[in-house]
């Protein structure tokens, strides 16, 4: 029997594989699952599996194997810009199509990539308002690593803040490396920001190895949730299963989706997740929900075209519409990035969140930020006789050649 | 001990098997149809090219720590400023057609908010200047860092450490986006060279057989250089430094020309490099980037130069494939590799196959050794 | 007047307390809007219940139940149920549809201060120190009757002193007379922190020259002292990380530094000593909880053991083929340094593990204003008893000796009747050792993952060669010299750039000192 | 600039080395001159090598003036590589020759030559230079030995090499360091013919224990004790000097 | 009866052969002197029989067990010490710490230095805080001798030990020797070039001629003249 294959871009091994090793486990599962129902087209999905070891030229290479060697149908990965940024030539080469499912900074929209984590306004913003209306925050430590989603999110954040006038001086940019692990300085600078009277927070865009040893500080020194909240984009909950989270209950995280949500597909999706990994204690985040609308989405969208061709698929994915796990409809936009709720959690003891604040409504990504010079006039929309990724209303034209459709 | 001829045996096979390459490489690519069974599928090309660049790469540590004994776990540096080198002058030809249409300023300048171009910029619009920054930049930094450090008497894990301080320090100033060199992301999005698309059958054939040419020429260079009476010097330092100085060699001046010579091989290794794999970023600085390129040569086997190429082509290979066909466990496989290879080929590959010269040698020796000193 | 406006609150503070009838209060706390329930917490505080204490930290924990219309309870600890309203035990059922009160950040500071106001008069000395300290912050002027029956009542010298600086804070946001801010403006500077500069910036224009000069001269006497606790901190600081950097490298020094293998290996002992740290937690969290407290004292030998053990079979099988060709250590550790990575990473899976800090390791250490957190201050000392250790039996006794003959000259020391083997297979797993133990200080600090041990590679190779090889000395030193250099440099630039001008000056210091900071010198060393 | 201020070809004065409070070598001072040979003899731990280890730029006197070729050189500024460039050849107590090489480059090394980089670049073994390592092999007896590893010589056929590289270097001033131990009384002899012949045309320093040796030698001697001079002259008017036989050659 | 007894022993390193059948017996009280020229082989047939080199073909024994197949630490422990030609003290360890590496193949209660050390060589003894590798020549010879001492060995063998001694101190080397032999405990295995040396101490002669032993017999059988023919040129 033919089958069809699924392209699986993880990190394996080396830094990132804490990260991603996850996602490519609930690929695998999903492909399963689909597997158990028939396939798709009445053919069986074949996962193909290939470690791109965390080192961004070799995410390139190895989607140059999926693509022309192994001749996957589509491909699920990524998780850092870089890596994303790395393989986006050889899709867009290649028409193959991507999901790529983690919250990034935007600025991007490209006819073979499908979004499907969160734009900056689908996650910082509405995290940034929460603060400052249930907080009454007022100061603002921007703390990040020092790569672009998080110098993007900060500066969208910081243009924000200040139009809803928010003083320069209240406002404290921090950058780190990766993996950065002595906290000991930048945490007592944090207090010393915080301690000025006004009410301040901490937002964090610290990605990856650096949280665990930032957490740890920030519990030793007694900074408190209650003295000096810290809200994280990049801390979910298997960053949290890593942690002795008692001093860290109350901070903040704010996501599209939190594994304490309370609904019957939710609780469907960690029971099969937990049976497939065979322990009951493994968490689910949200990338992994992002890969599984991805994962429906496409499948919906082959179903509904007739067939894999890339071509046809990336028209009919456009439209599709899918449960979340958050209790509504994810929708893919023309834009290539889907819609999502907004919730924002505080770390409870067992390393859950309590969702504190969550929007009225499903969000649309904005891929072009509003909030900066260059990308204020653009809009992607690959519907046809548009057909681009990054359209400049003011001027009326297509800006990037190779972006547009040929 | 080296054979003394420019082009010895190995040399031979070396080279015709390189001029091989470049013909039936492009030729099966582009010659056969896709569904012959000796067709090259295009994505092998580039990865081959790959290949043949850090080979290019080995030979320039090999010829430092084979030959002089300094053993750079640093060379990534240099690899990775050619590689930038190039990399700005492709960021450059994209010209009006990234995302935000700025027909002067890359994307990420854009987006940085930038109004102008840095003076660092300048001039890698016009690419003789940029190639001449290939070899240039990274010589210059050879220049200075090994003026300094050779005059001082730095040596042996001293000299090893600083080189490794160097790449770091270099890996974490590129990674700051305010050295306007695209920060964590690097470059990347290249879209042609000379006009001519980098996608295209033909401009990976291209670069493919210039990988090549660059990689005989470099053997060719580094074969002269340890054949010439400048490579018996340097293998003089390299086992016995302070002899050598009472030979009347500075030695801080040999050091000094083998290490900007192969700090510039290493640039060209990378500019090479780049245009193959579509991006440059921080990352190539990192010290175990470094550390594998010295592997590849140990893995071959030190002081042969063939061994060096052939060493970072098997691992690389090897690392293709594994990751591939055994994603979970093929650190097992490369580490076991490498264990094996010191264990049980002293020499590397190369001192397996360098075993057969080894017999000949042996029955001649036997004949002069049988009687001792007259 | 002072005491008519007393006067005036505490009938405020009464008509408040009519005001809200207990229903009322228990309508708000179920609510759904944080406004609300900000609210009812207040209400609460002051509504007089003889529960109201109870309840409000009931509520931190999820424990107070309410429903609106119902009468509120709450869990105590033990489990059993109390009606707020009565502070008597509720009727069986009687929690039926009631939810735990919805409790954020904003909600817990509220019930923090209001429980501040109640415990003003509790009998723990610890706890009234606490409703001070929280009193001072909160700074409402409606606390100031509960304050001073406090002050009345208070005979701890330490509480009492920081009740009046609390009643000082107040007055400084009230119209009291001149004198009275004047003397506040004095004993609010005491503190001399962050929290009193911050209520003397804050003064009004409006004040008084008299307190107005004071507090400046007060903040002026805050902000020196401040500036200097600083630099003090950044020292502080620079020492407990030169102290990680010491523990991660002083395995090296024995590996590389004395047996000279280029032991790419190192970092994967440090992450060996981490996990077994990670498993002799979970064996005590099932076997034995009551020694959860003590997990780091079997940890330690249990690390050093693992990875000793570890380092021992590498050494047998893998290394002691290599001596002689110090280069090739390079490439066979680096391969095993993959296949350790990877092995735990089959075996433990990819993500980090939680290791959990002891309370008595757990939260800092306030002198005079520096914090130092206790599992850094822990880390310091555990470098340095590590270090002297080490330095004993490499110096004082028969191993060391034999060691340092075996790695200077192998065969002849062979020839002298040292077993070399076993002095090289002993050797390179005291260095495995020890850094095996690093790993369980670094679990304290740090991720215990996979990758653990490649975080910390490049810097450990840094710090003994800027120490100098061969020499325990210099890697303390280095290690100590390097974390300060760090620290004092990052407020300034950064901590990427301040870790770009720290190598650029190690490169630098090399070429003044081409062997280390503790150069062996003499006629042999490049004879 | 090249003004000889004196006639001397080597000219130490005062020369003092310390190594951690140990005085190695005391106020030494001493002259050689062009075309001498001179014998230093002295008890284990005189400061002989130290001595070597000054003139040919290893060692840094504490105080102390080294001159070399008239006046015209600071050997204390200069470092080895340049010293050697100016004619001081020196062979090792210990002979250390390049192990990896054979032993017909260890000469080819030596040879007087222009010794940069870029010279060696560009240059290779002509038939004049083979002619040379031959000739010079001839006269240290390894011959057979040529192509063999410097390094898999027994201990006295290094000894032989070294010299060799010596005699290849073609210095104006030879330090010999114990050229004879090791080596067959025969072939000690014949050394000390060598090094007279040497002496014809250069100037030759000779530490040695052997007083055989020296005698063959007959030159002037100069005993050296706690790092200065103790007495000079003729072999038989030092050795009947209380304090040589003393401290040095014993009864 | 002989205390070592060599027979027909080859030494190849690599594909050279550097020892040919060589046979040899050194006896307690007894010195045993190894002469020959430059390359001949007498430093492999000392490092053969000290265990440094693997031996190829042949057998050792030593007081009769045969060690020829024991790791150079346990002949170390049966008795043999070895003065190798070169020296090889260990650099970075003080003068003290070299003498009492001999400790190792010795009982605890043993473990003290022999105080002839110091009465033959006194310089040892007023620098016993420097480091080995900074000593002069001569001095690490004295020290690669009196470390040997310290090993109460049964067997001696000394490789060219008066190679860059002062000629006092040969004098007590010989004299040292002399006592050694006279206690009766020790066999000596003495390579020497030194050709009047040689003869006045030795009880028993060897030469060797390319790999091979050519003359093997008492002091008494071989004149001072023949040796010196022997081994000329
Ligand atoms: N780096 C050093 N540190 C301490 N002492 C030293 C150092 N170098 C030399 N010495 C001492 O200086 C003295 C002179 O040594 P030197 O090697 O010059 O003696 P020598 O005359 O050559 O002796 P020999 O005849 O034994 O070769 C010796 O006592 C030696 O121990
Ligand atoms: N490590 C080695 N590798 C290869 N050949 C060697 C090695 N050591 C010695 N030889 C060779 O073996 C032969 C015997 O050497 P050996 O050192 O035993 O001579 P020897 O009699 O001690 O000479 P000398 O009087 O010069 O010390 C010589 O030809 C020598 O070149
Ligand atoms: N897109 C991110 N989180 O790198
Ligand atoms: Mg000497
Ligand atoms: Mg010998």
């Amino acid at each position: 029997q033919e089958t069809i294959k699924i392209g699986i871009l993880h990190s394996l091994s080396g830094t990132m594989a804490i990260s991603e090793t996850t996602l490519k486990d609930v690929m695998l599962m999903l492909i399963e699952e689909q597997n158990k129902k028939g396939g798709v087209l009445g053919k069986k999905l074949q996962p193909v599996v290939v470690d791109p070891a965390s080192n961004w030229p070799l995410f390139a290479e190895k989607a140059r194997e999926l693509l022309t060697k192994e001749k996957v149908a589509a491909t699920f990965g990524c998780w850092t810009s870089v890596s994303r940024k790395s393989v986006l030539p050889v899709f867009e080469e290649a028409n193959g199509i991507l999901f790529y499912p983690v919250q990034y900074e935007g600025e991007e929209s490209s006819k073979n990539v499908f979004y499907t984590g969160a734009a900056p306004n689908q996650q910082a913003i509405p995290a940034v308002d929460y603060l400052m209306n249930e907080e009454g925050v007022q100061r603002w430590v921007l703390a990040g690593t020092d790569y672009v989603y998080p110098r993007t999110t900060n500066k969208i954040l910081e243009a924000y803040l200040k139009s809803k006038g928010v003083a320069q001086e209240d406002i404290l940019i921090n950058y780190t490396p990766f993996g950065h692990s002595d906290w000991q300085t930048i945490v007592s600078e944090i207090k010393k920001f915080g301690s000025s009277g006004k009410k301040t927070a901490v937002v964090s865009t610290i990605n990856g190895d650096a949280n665990v040893p930032f957490y740890k500080e920030l519990g030793n020194q007694g900074v408190k949730a209650t003295d000096i909240p810290v809200v994280a984009f990049s801390v979910g909950e298997e960053e949290l299963a890593g942690l002795d989270t008692k001093p860290l209950v109350g901070h903040l995280a704010a996501w599209n989706y939190f594994m304490s949500v309370d609904n019957d597909a939710n609780k469907a999706f960690i029971e099969q997740w937990q049976a497939f990994i065979k322990n009951d204690k493994r968490v689910t985040n949200d990338p992994m929900e992002a890969h599984y609308i991805g994962f429906n989405m496409w499948v919906k969208a082959v179903e509904k075209a007739g067939t894999t061709e890339p071509d046809a698929v990336i028209d009919a994915l456009i439209g599709v519409s899918v449960p979340n796990l958050t209790g509504g409809y994810s929708t893919m936009m023309p834009n290539h990035h889907i819609t999502k709720p907004v919730l924002i959690g505080e770390i409870k003891e067992d390393g859950q969140f309590d969702t504190v604040f969550e929007t009225p409504g499903l969000l649309v990504a904005n891929e072009w930020s509003p909030y900066l010079e260059g990308s204020k006039d653009l809009i992607a929309d690959w519907r046809k006789p548009l057909s681009c990724g990054n359209f400049n209303v003011k001027t009326g034209k297509c800006g990037g050649g190779a972006k547009a459709s040929q | 001990m080296t054979s003394t001829r420019l082009i010895d045996f190995k040399g031979y096979v070396f080279l015709a098997v390189l001029v091989a390459a470049v013909v039936i490489v492009p030729g099966l690519n582009l010659l056969l149809p896709a569904d012959n069974p000796f067709h090259i599928p295009s994505y092998l090309v580039p990865l081959l090219g790959k290949y043949l660049t850090y080979a290019l790469l080995a030979l320039a540590v090999d010829l430092v720590w084979g030959y002089c004994g300094i053993l750079s776990l640093g060379h990534g540096a240099f690899f990775a400023l050619g590689g930038y080198a190039i990399g700005m002058h492709l960021m450059r030809e994209i010209g009006p057609r990234g995302v935000y249409a700025n027909p002067e300023l890359p994307d990420f300048m854009v987006f940085l908010n930038l109004k102008e171009l840095p003076v660092w910029w300048w001039g890698f619009d016009f690419f003789p200047y940029a190639a001449l920054m290939v070899l240039l930049v990274p010589g210059a930094l050879a220049f200075v860092f090994g003026w300094f450090a050779f005059r001082s008497r730095v040596t042996g894990v001293y000299l090893s450490i600083i080189t490794q301080a160097l790449t770091f320090a270099l890996l974490l100033a590129f990674f700051r986006n305010d050295m306007i060199m695209g920060g964590n992301n690097g470059l990347t999005d290249f879209k042609d060279i000379f006009g001519i698309p980098l996608q295209t059958q033909g401009m990976r054939a291209s670069l493919f057989a210039l990988s090549a040419l660059a990689l005989g020429l470099g053997y060719l260079l580094c074969r002269y250089i340890v054949t010439s009476n400048f490579g018996k010097v340097l293998v003089a330092v390299r086992d016995q430094e302070s002899r050598t100085r009472f030979l009347g060699y500075k030695v801080e001046n040999y050091k000094l020309v083998v290490w900007v010579i192969s700090a510039m091989m290493a640039g060209v290794a990378g500019a090479l490099y780049v245009p193959q794999v579509g991006i440059i970023n921080p990352g190539e600085f990192s010290p175990a980037n470094s550390i594998e390129a010295v592997i590849w040569v140990a893995v071959g086997g030190r002081g042969t130069l063939v061994g060096a190429a052939l060493g970072a082509v098997l691992v690389n290979f090897a690392k293709t494939w594994l990751t591939g066909a055994f994603p979970e466990l093929w650190l097992f496989a490369l580490g076991g590799l490498f264990v094996v290879v010191t264990l049980f080929l002293p020499k590397g590959i190369m001192g397996l196959i360098g075993s057969m010269d080894s017999v000949k040698a042996w029955t001649t020796r036997r004949r002069a050794v049988a009687k001792p000193a007259e | 007047m002072t005491l008519l406006r007393i006067l005036l609150c505490l009938v405020a503070l009464a008509g408040v307390a009519r005001a809200a009838e207990p229903q009322a209060i228990f309508d708000r706390l179920a609510s759904t809007k944080y406004d609300d329930i900000e609210a009812g917490v207040g209400d609460l505080a002051t509504s007089g219940l003889p529960a109201a204490a109870d309840a409000l930290s009931a509520a931190l924990d999820g424990r107070l139940l309410v429903a609106p219309g119902k009468p509120a309870l709450f869990k105590t600890p033990m489990g059993t149920t109390i009606d707020v309203a009565t502070n008597a035990p509720a009727a069986a059922g009687a929690d039926a549809g009631l939810k735990p009160v919805r409790v954020n950040n904003r909600i817990r500071r509220a019930v923090a201060t209001a429980i501040g106001t109640l415990t003003l008069m509790s009998p723990d000395a610890r706890a009234r120190l606490r409703a001070a300290e929280s009193v001072f912050r909160g700074r409402d002027p409606e606390t100031l009757p509960a304050l001073d029956k406090a002050l009345a009542a208070e005979k701890d010298e330490r509480v009492l002193a920081a009740m009046r600086r609390a009643k000082a804070a107040i007055t400084l946001t009230t119209d009291a007379p001149e004198a009275d801010k004047v003397a506040a403006v004095g004993l609010v500077a005491e503190r001399g922190d962050q929290d009193g500069l911050v209520l003397l910036r804050g003064l009004s224009e409006t004040a008084p020259a008299a307190v107005k000069s004071a507090a400046a001269s007060a903040i002026q006497a805050i902000e020196t002292r401040q500036a200097m606790l600083a630099r003090v901190q950044d020292v502080a600081y620079g020492v407990s990380l030169g102290s990680v950097l010491l523990l991660a490298a002083v395995g090296l020094a024995i590996t590389f530094g004395v047996m000279g293998v280029i032991n790419m290996a190192h970092g994967e002992m440090v992450m060996l000593g981490a996990y077994t740290t990670y498993l002799v937690q979970d064996l005590l969290r099932t076997f034995a909880p009551g020694l959860m407290e003590g997990s780091l004292a079997i940890a330690v030998p249990a690390a050093f053991l693992v990875a000793g053990a570890v380092g021992v079979a590498i050494e047998r099988l893998v290394i002691r083929h290599l001596y002689g060709r110090p280069l090739e250590t390079l490439l066979a550790t680096f391969g095993i340094s993959l296949m350790l990575q990877q092995a735990v990473r089959s075996i433990f899976g990819p993500s980090n593990r939680e290791v959990s800090t002891p309370d008595w390791l757990s939260g800092s250490l306030d002198l005079f204003g520096l914090t130092l957190t206790w599992n850094r201050v822990a880390i310091v000392l555990f470098a340095l008893a590590v270090f002297f250790a080490l330095q004993l039996v490499l110096k004082k006794t028969t191993l060391g000796l034999q060691v340092r003959a075996v790695t200077q000259n192998r065969r002849m020391a062979s020839s002298m009747g040292i077993r070399t083997d076993r002095i090289d297979a002993l050797t390179f797993g005291l260095g495995s050792g020890v850094a095996g133990m690093a790993g369980v200080a670094l679990s304290q600090i740090d991720n215990v993952s996979p990758n653990l041990g490649q975080g910390y590679i490049i810097d450990s190779f840094m710090v003994v060669v800027f120490g100098g090889v061969g020499n325990l000395w210099g890697t303390l030193v280095g290690a100590l010299t390097i974390g300060v250099a760090n620290k004092l440099l990052e407020p300034f630039a950064g901590a990427v750039l301040g870790k770009i001008i720290l190598l650029v000056m190690i490169i630098l210091f090399i070429q003044k000192r081409p062997r280390g900071l503790f150069a062996l010198k003499g006629r042999f060393v490049d004879a | 600039m090249d003004q000889k201020i004196s006639p001397e070809l080597l000219y130490l004065n005062d020369v003092s080395v310390v190594f951690d409070g140990f005085r190695a070598l005391n106020s030494l001072s001493l002259t050689i001159g062009e075309k001498e040979m001179r014998a230093i003899i002295g008890p284990n731990g005189a400061g002989k090598t130290t001595m070597m280890d000054v003139i040919t730029g290893k060692t840094r006197p504490t105080v102390g003036t080294a001159l070399f070729d008239g006046g015209v050189h600071d050997l204390t500024r200069l470092d080895e590589a340049t010293i050697a460039g100016l004619g001081i050849g020196r062979k090792f107590q210990t002979p250390t020759v390049i192990e990896n090489h054979d032993v017909e480059t260890n000469v080819e090394l030596a040879l007087k030559a222009d010794k940069g980089p870029f010279a060696k670049l560009f240059s290779r073994r002509t038939p004049q230079v083979q002619e040379r390592i031959d000739e010079i092999l001839e006269r240290v007896r390894l011959k057979n030995a040529r192509h063999r590893r410097a390094g898999d010589l027994s201990h006295g056929q290094k000894q032989w090499l070294e010299i060799g590289m010596l005699l290849a270097q073609e210095p104006k001033l030879l330090l010999v360091d114990e050229p004879a131990a090791g080596m067959t009384d025969a072939e000690t002899a014949d050394t000390a013919v060598l090094l007279r012949e040497i002496a014809e045309t250069r100037s030759v320093v000779v530490v040695e224990h052997d007083m055989i040796f020296v005698r063959d030698l007959d030159v002037k001697v100069t005993v050296l004790h706690e790092g200065s001079v103790l007495a000079e002259g003729s072999l038989d008017h030092v050795s009947s000097n209380e304090r040589v036989i003393e401290v040095y050659l014993g009864r | 009866m002989s205390a070592l007894t060599v027979t027909d022993l080859d030494l190849y390193y690599g594909a050279a052969q550097a020892l040919k059948k060589v046979s040899l017996t050194a006896a307690l009280g007894k010195v045993t002197c190894v002469l020959g020229r430059n390359g001949v082989g007498k430093t492999s047939l000392m490092r053969a029989v000290a265990g440094v080199r693997p031996i190829k073909a042949g057998s050792i024994t030593l007081n009769g067990e045969t060690i020829d197949r024991l790791a150079p630490h346990e002949r170390a422990r049966r008795g043999v010490a070895f003065v190798p030609q070169g020296r090889e003290i260990f650099p970075l360890l003080t003068v003290k710490e070299n003498i009492e590496t001999g400790f190792a193949p010795l009982k605890r209660k043993d473990r003290t230095v022999p105080s002839e050390i110091f009465d033959l060589f006194p310089v040892l003894k007023s620098m016993l805080g420097r480091r080995g590798g900074d000593l002069s020549g001569g001095q690490q010879q004295q020290l690669a001798i009196g470390r040997a001492l310290t090993m109460r060995p049964k067997l001696l063998i000394l490789d060219e030990p008066t190679e860059g001694i002062q000629p006092s101190i040969i004098k007590d080397i010989g004299r040292a020797i002399n006592l050694l032999r006279s206690r009766g405990d020790m066999a000596i295995l003495l390579v020497e070039q030194y050709v009047e040396f040689a003869h006045e101490l030795a009880d028993e002669i060897a030469v060797m001629e390319r790999g091979e032993i050519v003359l093997h017999g008492p002091k008494s059988e071989i004149s001072e003249e023949e040796l010196r023919r022997r081994v000329a040129v």
